[in-house]
C-alpha cells in the first residue's frame, strides 16, 4: 500500500504501540495483561508496520532467522527456569520454594520467576504471530 | 435437504441444552459448586506464595506453570505447521517486490 | 423455566446457542473460510460458558489491591483456563487457514461443492 | 536429582529436542539422523528405567511446582502409563528409523527438519497425555496431539492429502471444542480439575446434578469418540491416515489413536467413575458402537482395493475391540482392552511399515496388483503376514491372546452373544486379508520368474520392519510380560479411581 498518510502515521504511533506492549508484558504479574496480550500487542505494531511499509520492509525488520531464534530461546528459557526446582530438589517450575528472589509485592521486578516467564512468553508470542503473518502474506505473493 | 436435517438434529441439541439450564448450578452464585476451596485457595494464598498481584498470572505462570509451557508449545506447533505447508524457499522470493496490503 | 431464570442464566443459554450456530455453520456451509468460522463462533461459545462459570455476582476482576482480601473476587481459574484456550484457538485458525491457502492452490476454489465435483472429474480420467 | 523426575526429564527431552531441530541450518544429513535417534534412544532408557522403578517400588504422583495436587498439576505414574510410554517411544524409534530412508520419496527433501519437529512434538503430546492426572493439561496435551497429527500428513502436500487433513481438522476441531464443553460441565460442578478429586467430589455432586454429568459425558464421548473413530463418526480416518506419508500412518494408527482411547478409559473410570458409567448408562451405548464398528469397519474394508485404505478401515474395527473391552466395566475387560491397545500398535505398525515398503519399491497400492510379491520382497511379506495373522487371530500371535483375552472377559461380563460378533469380525479380517498374503506368495505373475530375490529396500526400513514385527511376535508368545503389568494396574484404576 502506497500512502503517504498511512505510512507517516504508523511511524508516528508505532513506538507508541510498542512501549505500551513492553508495558503490558512486563506489568503481566500486577495489572491485567501477561505474556500473550502484551505479546500480540506488539506483534500488533510489527503487523501494522508491514500492511504499511510491504512485506520486504516488514521482513527486515523480522527477518525469518530471528524470529525462529526467538521461538526456540523462549520456550528453552522457560524449560531452563523450570529445571531450576529440579535442582534445588523440588518438583519441576518451583517458584518460592526452588529460591527465586520474591522482591517486594507489587514491584515490577517481584515475584520470582513470574516476570522472567512472562516476558520469555511476550517474545514468542510476538515472533509467532508476526511469522504468522509475514508466512501467509508470501504464500499469497 | 441435508441443511434441514441438520437443523432438525441441530435444534434437538439446542432444545436439550437448554431445557438442562434449569438443573446446572445457577450463574453467579457465591455458594455455587465450583467456587470452592481450591478457588479460595489461589485468592487468599497467591500473595503469599507467588507476589503477584495479578492471581491469574499467578495461576498461568506459576500454579499451573506447566499448562502454560505447554500452550506455548501448542504456539511453536502451530507455526512449525504453517511453515512446514507454506513456507517459501528463501531463493524464490528474492524476484518480489513489495505490492501487497 | 420462569422468567426469572432465563434473565439469571442468560450467559449459559447465550453459549448454547452460539455453540449450536457454530455446528450449523461448519456442518452445512461449503465454503471453507465459512467452515472455520465456525469452529471459531464454536470456541467462542465455550470461552463465554466457561468464563460465565466463574462469574460471581458482585465480584471484581481477581487482582489484588491495596484493599486486602476482603473484596469478594470471582474465581480466577476459569479466566486463567480461558487464556490457554484462546491461545490454542488462534493457532488451530492459523495452521486450518494455512491449509486453505494450499487447497486454493491446487483446486483454485475453496468451495467444497466444486472442489468434489473436480474431483470427481479426476477419478473419472 | 532423583529418579521421581523421570516423566519430566523425558518429556523435556522431547521437547527440547523439537524446538532446537528448526535452527539446523545444514542439510539432512547422517550427524543429524544419529542425533536424533540417540535422543530417542536416551528417551527410550529413561521410559525404561522409570518402568521398573514403578514396577519394583509402587505408583506414584508427581506435581509441579511442589504445590499439593489440586492447586498445581499432578502426573500419575502408574504401572499402565509407564509401560505404555515406553511402548510409545519403542514404536516411535523403529518408525523413526525407517522414515529416514521412506521420507525421502514422500515428502521434499527441505521439509524434513519440520517433519521431525512435528513427530517429536507428537510423542512429548502423547507422552504428556498418557502420564497427566489434569483434565485441563489433558486437553493442552491433545491440542498439541491433534495439530500434529494433522500436520504429519498435510506435509505431504498431494491434492488428496490436503483434503483429507483438512477434513481431519475440522473434525479434530469440532471434538476438541466439544471435549472442553464437556471439562467445562464437569468443572462447573466440581470446581476441580485433578482426575482423582473430581472423582472424589462427584459421587456427592451427582446426585445433585444428574444433568451435567450425563451431558459432560455424551460431550466428552463424542468428541474423544471422533478422536478416535469410533464408527459413526470414522469418516475422517480412511482418508487421513491413507493418504499420509507411510510413517506417519504408522505413527497415526498405531499411536495417536491410542493415545485419545487411553483418555477415554480415564474420563471413564478415573473420572466420573465406574458406578456411574454404568448408572447413567453410557456403558451400553458403548458396546452398541464398538460392535458397529468391528463389523461395519470390517465390511467397508473388503471393498477397499487400495491397501492403506483397507489397513485403515481395518483400525476402525481394531479400535471396536478396544471399546468393547472398556464398556463392559470389569477387570478382565478392561485389561484385555487395555492388552489390545499395545499388541494392535505393534501389528498394525508392521503392517503399515510392510504396505509402505512394497509401495516404495514397487509403487504398486492396487490390492490386485501384488501377485507374486512374496518371491520379490519375501522379508517385508513375511512381516506383512504376520500382522495379517495377528489381526486375525492365529494362535501365537498377540492378535489371538488379545482375542482369547476379550472373549474371557465377554462370557466373564455375561454377555455370550457378543463372542459371536467378535468371531463374525475375525472371520471378516481373513476375509479382507488373507488374499493379499496368498496371492503374494502363492500366485505367480506370468513376466517375471519366480525366484527367491532379496528386498531391494534400504536396510534400515528392512531392520526396523523386522523389529516391529519380532515385537509382536513376542507378545504374542510371552503374554504375561505386558498382562502381569496391565493386571497389577487394573484393579486400582477401575475400582478407585487410583487412591494413593
Amino acid at each position: 500500500m502506497d500512502d503517504l498518510f498511512v505510512k507517516v502515521t504508523t511511524k508516528m504511533i508505532l513506538p507508541f504501540i510498542q512501549m505500551y506492549g513492553l508495558y503490558v508484558i512486563l506489568h503481566g504479574h500486577l495489572s491485567p495483561g501477561g505474556g500473550f496480550s502484551g505479546g500480540a500487542i506488539y506483534a500488533a505494531s510489527m503487523v501494522l508496520y508491514t500492511l504499511a511499509f510491504g512485506l520486504k520492509k516488514g521482513q527486515q525488520r523480522m527477518p525469518h532467522e530471528v524470529s525462529s531464534k526467538v521461538e526456540t530461546g523462549g520456550i528453552l528459557l522457560y524449560v531452563l527456569f523450570g529445571f531450576a526446582g529440579i535442582f534445588q530438589g523440588y518438583s519441576f517450575l518451583t517458584n518460592k520454594a526452588a529460591g527465586f528472589p520474591m522482591g517486594e509485592f507489587g514491584a515490577v521486578l517481584s515475584a520470582g520467576f513470574i516476570p522472567i516467564v512472562t516476558f520469555a512468553i511476550g517474545l514468542k508470542v510476538m515472533s509467532t504471530i508476526v511469522t504468522l503473518f509475514h508466512t501467509m502474506l508470501e504464500e499469497e505473493s | 435437504m441435508k441443511k434441514l436435517l441438520t437443523l432438525i438434529v441441530l435444534g434437538g441439541l439446542l432444545l436439550v441444552l437448554l431445557s438442562s439450564i434449569a438443573e446446572l448450578p445457577p450463574m453467579g452464585e457465591e455458594k455455587g459448586p465450583s467456587y470452592n476451596e481450591i478457588a479460595h485457595y489461589y485468592v487468599e494464598e497467591s500473595a503469599e506464595d507467588t507476589g503477584a498481584k495479578n492471581i491469574i498470572a499467578a495461576i498461568i505462570t506459576d500454579y499451573r506453570a506447566f499448562d502454560t509451557l505447554g500452550e506455548t508449545t501448542v504456539l511453536f506447533t502451530g507455526i512449525t505447521a504453517v511453515i512446514s505447508l507454506l513456507g517459501v524457499s528463501h531463493q524464490k522470493k528474492e524476484g518480489e517486490d513489495q505490492h501487497h496490503g | 423455566m420462569s422468567f426469572r431464570m432465563i434473565i439469571d442464566n442468560i450467559n449459559y443459554i447465550g453459549a448454547m446457542i452460539l455453540f449450536v450456530i457454530g455446528l450449523y455453520t461448519v456442518l452445512t456451509h461449503a465454503n471453507l473460510i465459512k467452515k472455520i468460522i465456525g469452529i471459531n463462533i464454536m470456541e467462542t461459545a465455550i470461552f463465554l460458558f466457561f468464563v460465565s462459570i466463574g462469574y460471581v455476582r458482585g465480584g471484581v476482576a481477581p487482582i489484588l489491591g491495596a484493599s486486602g482480601t476482603e473484596t469478594l473476587f470471582v474465581n480466577p481459574l476459569p479466566a486463567a483456563m480461558i487464556l490457554t484456550g484462546i491461545v490454542v484457538a488462534v493457532s488451530i485458525t492459523a495452521f486450518s487457514l494455512s491449509i486453505v491457502i494450499k487447497i486454493y492452490d491446487a483446486y483454485g476454489t475453496v468451495d467444497l461443492d466444486e472442489i468434489m465435483k473436480i474431483r470427481s472429474v479426476e477419478a473419472d480420467e | 536429582m532423583n529418579s521421581l523426575n523421570f516423566p519430566v526429564y523425558i518429556l523435556m527431552l522431547l521437547l527440547a529436542f523439537a524446538v532446537i531441530i528448526p535452527l539446523q541450518r545444514k542439510p539432512f544429513g547422517k550427524k543429524f539422523q544419529i542425533a536424533m535417534v540417540s535422543v530417542l534412544g536416551g528417551a527410550l532408557f529413561m521410559a525404561l528405567l522409570e518402568l521398573i522403578k514403578v514396577l519394583t517400588d509402587a505408583p506414584y504422583s508427581y506435581t509441579f511446582g511442589s504445590y499439593e495436587a489440586g492447586i498445581g498439576i499432578e502426573f500419575l505414574v502408574d504401572e499402565f502409563s509407564a509401560l505404555m510410554t515406553f511402548v510409545v517411544l519403542l514404536l516411535a524409534t523403529l518408525v523413526i528409523i525407517y522414515s529416514i530412508k521412506d521420507l525421502e520419496h514422500e515428502i521434499e527433501p527441505h521439509r524434513m527438519y519440520s517433519y521431525y519437529t512435528l513427530v517429536f512434538l507428537a510423542l512429548f503430546a502423547m507422552i504428556g497425555m498418557i502420564f497427566t492426572n489434569d483434565i485441563f493439561n489433558l486437553y493442552v496435551f491433545m491440542e498439541v496431539l491433534s495439530l500434529t497429527s494433522v500436520a504429519i500428513i498435510a506435509i505431504k502436500k498431494k491434492k488428496d492429502t490436503l483434503m483429507a487433513s483438512m477434513k481431519y481438522m475440522m473434525m479434530g476441531a469440532i471434538g476438541s471444542v466439544t471435549i472442553l464443553m464437556g471439562f467445562a460441565l464437569i468443572y462447573m460442578v466440581t470446581g476441580h480439575l485433578n482426575m482423582t478429586l473430581i472423582f472424589q467430589e462427584i459421587s456427592q455432586v451427582w446426585e445433585l446434578y444428574p444433568r451435567n454429568i450425563l451431558l459432560a459425558m455424551g460431550f466428552i464421548l463424542t468428541g474423544f469418540g471422533i478422536k478416535a473413530a469410533i464408527f459413526p463418526l470414522h469418516n475422517w480416518l480412511p482418508d487421513a491416515h491413507s493418504s499420509a506419508p507411510t510413517p506417519s500412518s504408522a505413527l497415526l494408527s498405531g499411536l495417536v489413536v491410542k493415545a485419545y482411547v487411553f483418555s477415554i478409559a480415564k474420563m471413564m473410570y478415573r473420572v466420573v467413575g465406574k458406578d456411574i458409567s454404568v448408572n447413567i448408562g453410557i456403558t451400553g451405548y458403548i458396546i452398541v458402537f464398538a460392535v458397529m464398528s468391528m463389523i461395519m469397519g470390517s465390511v467397508f474394508a473388503l471393498t477397499q482395493r487400495d491397501m492403506k485404505r483397507r489397513l485403515a478401515y481395518s483400525s476402525v474395527a481394531q479400535i471396536g475391540y478396544i471399546f468393547l473391552g472398556l464398556a463392559l466395566a470389569t477387570e478382565l475387560g478392561f485389561s484385555a482392552a487395555l492388552f489390545h491397545v499395545i499388541s494392535h500398535a505393534f501389528m498394525k505398525s508392521a503392517l503399515f511399515l510392510s504396505a509402505g515398503s512394497i509401495i516404495y519399491l514397487t509403487g504398486k497400492r492396487d490390492v490386485k496388483g501384488l501377485d507374486g510379491i512374496g518371491y520379490e520382497m519375501p522379508i517385508t511379506m513375511t512381516v506383512f503376514s504376520i500382522g495379517v495373522l495377528g489381526m486375525i487371530g492365529i494362535p501365537g500371535t498377540s492378535g489371538f491372546m488379545s482375542k482369547w483375552f476379550l472373549g474371557l472377559a465377554v462370557l466373564d461380563a455375561g454377555h455370550p452373544e457378543l463372542l459371536l460378533v467378535i468371531l463374525l469380525s475375525s472371520f471378516l479380517n481373513a476375509l479382507y486379508y488373507l488374499p493379499i498374503v496368498i496371492s503374494a506368495f502363492l500366485r505367480e505373475r506370468p513376466e517375471t520368474p519366480l525366484e527367491m530375490q532379496r528386498d531391494r529396500i534400504p536396510m534400515t526400513m528392512k531392520v526396523s520392519m523386522v523389529l516391529v514385527a519380532a515385537g509382536s511376535l513376542v507378545i504374542g508368545l510371552f503374554p504375561h510380560l505386558v498382562m502381569d503389568i496391565i493386571e497389577q494396574a487394573v484393579p486400582t484404576f477401575i475400582n478407585l479411581g487410583m487412591g494413593l
